[in-house]
């Protein structure tokens, strides 16, 4: 399954993202990295072009906060996106901040899944019993 | 006029500079009080610099920073710069720095210099009378630096590799070996007017499972290109890596080498100093851990024998430290310098004979690069893999090394990709770890190893 | 009935004791958990064991003590005896209890043990299933400890030297030794049930001063007269002097020659166990330099290779600290150790040899005297100044050795008095010290050297 | 010149005490040292025995306080001991206390001279400066 995966905004804090692919890769996804330093408009090109069916986003610095809102209207843009399953994790507000407020916020955006503060293999763990809930249904 | 000169006044001549007096600022170095030096220092203290980081936006605040500083003692005050000026947006940092003046509000994470202006600043660094310290992160630091200079602050900090391959995605890394070209001439200049103006590379790079033979190599390669420049004092680097042992060879090794090399290119009359910063990786967010860790790197440094010592915050997992909590780090420091007595001279010829051997074949290979310049050499060592740093987000940087720790937190290098570390050596890393683990345990053992202080 | 049955019975018919089940008692130790013995942990832990110092006057107080400790991970409990009880004023300690628990107000400096019994405190100790640790400081302890085993406390602190010449101006010597037998003896005895009961001899002595010779000295013949009587378990410790390289040649020295001398006398297999204390001189007034204080003592204990360490708290030059202090110290304690890795194993050859050749010489004049038995030459030794223990406020404690720092801080005899540290030992001591200065130069040195870390 | 000293009290310090006996010796002073865990009786009887001229008292843990207003009284019953010079110092409170408090309530116990939390040296510098005026007078 291809996934792809980056950090959004400015941040270059690029440690969580190698993390990321490596175990995204262990786990048997085909992975497409963007690295840091990733605009919204080239998640949705990338995930076009390599017909990915997951995006992972990471934001640390809480940026993600700010590219949020757009999220749904970019989107609308695509074609053939309706079925991508979106993810998003890391630190997703600026400062501190809680998971009950967060959480909803972030669905809300059009993440199906929403990790604030939330340890990789858990993350992870999730998006693989969603992929397969997906595919019983 | 020479090319030099010529480069700098088109470069000052910018709008946000309000006339640089070129003959005054080289009057100004010339008379400058030698307490401004930190090469001066280096030569006359017996004991470890203790130097904090930090910037804020109004030049109230940075006072009152030092200020705090000064009260706790202090060696090298640190002036951090904002990240517009870093990418050379002066009109952004201008409005922010007016935003942060009139609402009392921080709209910037570090202190505008250029908007400020070396008259002003200059202010500031003399009434203080100490040695400070540049820390920017700049890939184009040319307009940077000659404010500074002209302000008074007589160490700069960075380098073409070391402020690059940490922070930035894309900036081109030949337009940045330019940039600094100009920054060790401009430094050498004025270095022949009073004590040496000292510049330091940032050996922590990404802070995060890089090897010794890579850290080392890139701070002799920066320091080589800085004296080949001019430059006469020069401050090597590296940040507490998670094993005490590695400390102290990687301290013994880089301190050795730095020598033989500086030699090597006819410039064994530049002092060369080792610079230590304390934990420089992912922090506990409990504010007492944060604080053991930050004595421990203390006693590390002081084993090491460090030159200098970079201090940390109980802040840093938190947030920008508040001054209050940036002082108190200096503070006890300097009482753990002080009550830190009988110190072992600990040697592990083993490990210091591998990592002598790794960083000599990696720094042979990048002078047999087929390239005129040693830039160039470099640069292309980059390209190819020769010099590969862990978890560098530049696009340039080849990626391929895998890093882990062995039982004793030492760093090891489990996948050397194109990097040249010579077979015993590579045996010796991997006969370190166990390599039987399958993939997802090797990657959740990578998770703990870059955790392993929180 | 045994001699020792029949003294025992006499003891604890105090009125002070309901009724002692010996034989109770005895099932209780038979049956005890393993996790009550520190004998036990000794073996299977593999970590260096953390254990505060504490002791309120009430049940509740003392529990809730052991909460907030429970809560910072530590590992080994400390029941801190009150200074009445240590005297045997039981009546006092009584009456101070009563007072504790009617006003809320500690009247008391520590749990009076006797008074709350062992079928009290025997569910507080098998509540928290933990190994407990008993400081008292008791010349005559022989109620007291039959009461502490009672209650599941299978660690005993002290002994006849340790527990008197630092603490006492008078207490007669050969009557401690003989009670201190009795204590030995009992505790054999129930080591036979069950893991063994561990004996711990207290290193730091009046922690000032005192060189490491003498120190190590009086920890070989109190284990000597320990295992003589059938101990199995017992525990030699020093606390920080001041030189990271004299602590770790210490601990060396120490390790081999307990091994050594326990083999000589037909004990070799008892299992010995090494405990450094955190700093036990006079502390910064500074809270947080306390705190730097305590880490680097961590730090150290460390790098000795301690099996256990005794922590002090950041409110130690200020009063009795507060049970939030002293659970903090744990938490960070637990965590240094955690993230302090890479230790490089450190030699003095020079250094040691010269520690063994004091120690031994010590020894054999010890054993040199012509008494009948141990505890005798060890009392004479004492007496005639074999053993002189610096600043020992004890009447028989001849009080002539002089000791100072060196530049490394390393306490160094520059006047040996009548103990018989060789020559070539003696002109090393003295030719690391600058002894041309005049004697008010030398008692301001001392002075100094008393306060290094303030 | 004869100084008797000691710590009062059921004090074990003696720290302290060492240091002030080699100061004195260091200053020419013939010392009787009363060791820790010396009670007031003891202090003037050896006063009276040694015909000391100087009585230099330490107390560490504040217990001085308790001792104090018995001074007068006791020093009563002696003949031959109004010349004594009579000096405290230590730490002469429980817990923590000031200097301005504390210096004129001693000085009413019938000291001479009173050094709380004052460094030895200074002490003992205050000392023969007292006893160089007390000869010109
Ligand atoms: C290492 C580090 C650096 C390195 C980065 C190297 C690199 N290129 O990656 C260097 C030294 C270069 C650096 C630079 C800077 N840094 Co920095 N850095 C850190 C530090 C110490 C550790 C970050 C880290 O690597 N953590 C380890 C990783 C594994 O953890 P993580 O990122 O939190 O990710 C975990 C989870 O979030 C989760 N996760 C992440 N994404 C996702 C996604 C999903 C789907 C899931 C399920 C989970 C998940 O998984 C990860 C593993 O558990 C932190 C402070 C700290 N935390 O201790 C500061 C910190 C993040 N940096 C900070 C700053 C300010 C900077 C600078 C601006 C400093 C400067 N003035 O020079 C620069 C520039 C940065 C920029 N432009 O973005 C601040 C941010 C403040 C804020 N939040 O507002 C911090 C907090 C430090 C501080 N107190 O000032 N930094
Ligand atoms: C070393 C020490 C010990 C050693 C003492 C060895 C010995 N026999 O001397 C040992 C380990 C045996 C010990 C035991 C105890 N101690 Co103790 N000990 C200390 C410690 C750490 C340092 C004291 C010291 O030596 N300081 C160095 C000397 C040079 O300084 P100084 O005594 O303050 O004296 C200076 C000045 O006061 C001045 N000065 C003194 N006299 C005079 C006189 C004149 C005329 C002048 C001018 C100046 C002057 O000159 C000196 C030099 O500047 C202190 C805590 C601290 N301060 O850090 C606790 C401390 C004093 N101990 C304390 C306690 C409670 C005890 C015990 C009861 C503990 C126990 N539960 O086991 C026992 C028993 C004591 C007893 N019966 O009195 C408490 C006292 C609390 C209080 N004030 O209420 C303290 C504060 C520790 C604590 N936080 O709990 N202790």
């Amino acid at each position: 399954m291809k996934v792809v995966t980056g950090v959004v905004g400015n941040d270059i804090h690029v440690v969580a993202n190698r993390l990321i692919d490596l175990s995204l890769q262990a786990r048997g996804f085909e992975v497409f990295n963007l690295g840091v330093n990733t605009y919204l408009e080239e998640f949705f090109d990338a995930a076009v072009e390599t017909g990915a069916e997951v995006l992972l986003i990471s934001s640390l610095n809480g940026e993600a906060e700010g590219w949020g809102r757009e999220v749904k209207l970019l989107k609308a843009r695509y074609k053939n996106l309706d079925e991508l399953i979106m993810m998003i994790g890391g630190n997703l507000t600026v400062g501190s901040g809680n998971a009950e407020d967060i959480v909803p916020k972030y669905k809300g955006y059009g993440f199906d899944l929403v990790c604030h503060q939330v340890d990789l293999n858990t993350g992870l763990d999730q998006l693989e019993e969603f992929i397969a809930q997906r595919k019983t249904q | 006029m020479s090319l030099l000169q010529e480069e700098r006044e088109i470069i000052l001549s910018n709008e946000y500079v309000d006339t640089f007096d070129f003959a005054e600022v080289e009057e100004f170095v010339k008379n400058a009080s030698k307490d401004l030096f930190i090469s001066h220092h280096f030569k006359n203290a017996n004991k470890m610099l203790v130097q904090p980081r930090g910037g804020f936006p109004t030049y109230e605040k940075q006072f009152a920073l030092y200020e705090f500083f000064e009260k706790a003692n202090v060696d090298v005050l640190p002036l951090t710069i904002d990240s517009n000026t870093r990418l050379n947006d002066y009109a952004t940092s201008e409005k922010m720095l007016r935003l942060s003046e009139e609402n009392d509000v921080d709209m910037l994470n570090g202190y505008p210099l250029v908007n400020h202006g070396y008259r002003t600043t200059r202010k500031m660094i003399t009434h203080f009378n100490k040695p400070v310290s540049l820390r920017h992160g700049t890939p184009d630091a040319r307009l940077l630096i000659e404010q500074a200079i002209a302000s008074g602050i007589f160490e700069i900090e960075g380098g073409p590799i070391t402020y690059l391959l940490p922070y930035s995605k894309n900036f081109p890394l030949d337009k940045a070996f330019l940039y600094w070209k100009y920054v060790e001439r401009v430094c050498a200049n004025y270095s022949e007017l009073n004590e040496p103006i000292n510049r330091e590379s940032f050996g922590p790079l990404t802070a995060t499972l890089v090897p010794p033979s890579i850290t080392i190599v890139i701070q002799l390669l920066e320091m080589l290109l800085s004296l080949q420049e001019g430059v006469k004092s020069f401050s090597v680097s590296f940040s507490q890596q998670g094993s005490m042992v590695q400390d102290i060879v990687t301290g013994a090794v880089i301190k050795k080498l730095a020598k033989h090399y500086a030699q090597e290119i006819g410039c064994g009359d530049a002092a060369i100093h080792l610079v230590y910063h304390q934990w420089m990786g992912a922090f506990p967010t409990n504010r007492e851990y944060a604080d053991q860790l930050i004595n421990m790197s203390t006693v590390i440094a002081s084993m090491v024998g460090a030159d200098k010592i970079i201090t940390k915050t109980c802040e840093e997992a938190i947030g920008i430290p508040t001054k209050e909590a940036n002082a108190k780090t200096v503070a006890n420091t300097q009482y753990t310098l002080r009550i830190l007595n009988g110190l072992p001279s600990v040697v592990d010829e083993e490990e210091e004979e591998i990592l002598t051997l790794e960083v000599k074949a990696i720094m042979e290979a990048v002078f047999n690069d087929s390239a005129d310049t040693l830039w160039r050499k470099v640069f292309n060592s980059i390209k190819n893999g020769i010099i590969d740093v862990p978890f560098s987000p530049h696009i340039i940087n080849h990626n391929e090394m895998i890093t882990i720790r062995d039982a004793g937190k030492n760093i090891r290098i489990i996948n050397r990709g194109n990097v040249p570390i010579p077979e015993r050596c590579y045996d010796f890393e991997k006969s370190k770890c166990d390599l039987s683990k399958d993939t997802t345990s090797i990657v959740n053992d990578i998770v703990h190893d870059i955790g392993i202080m929180q």
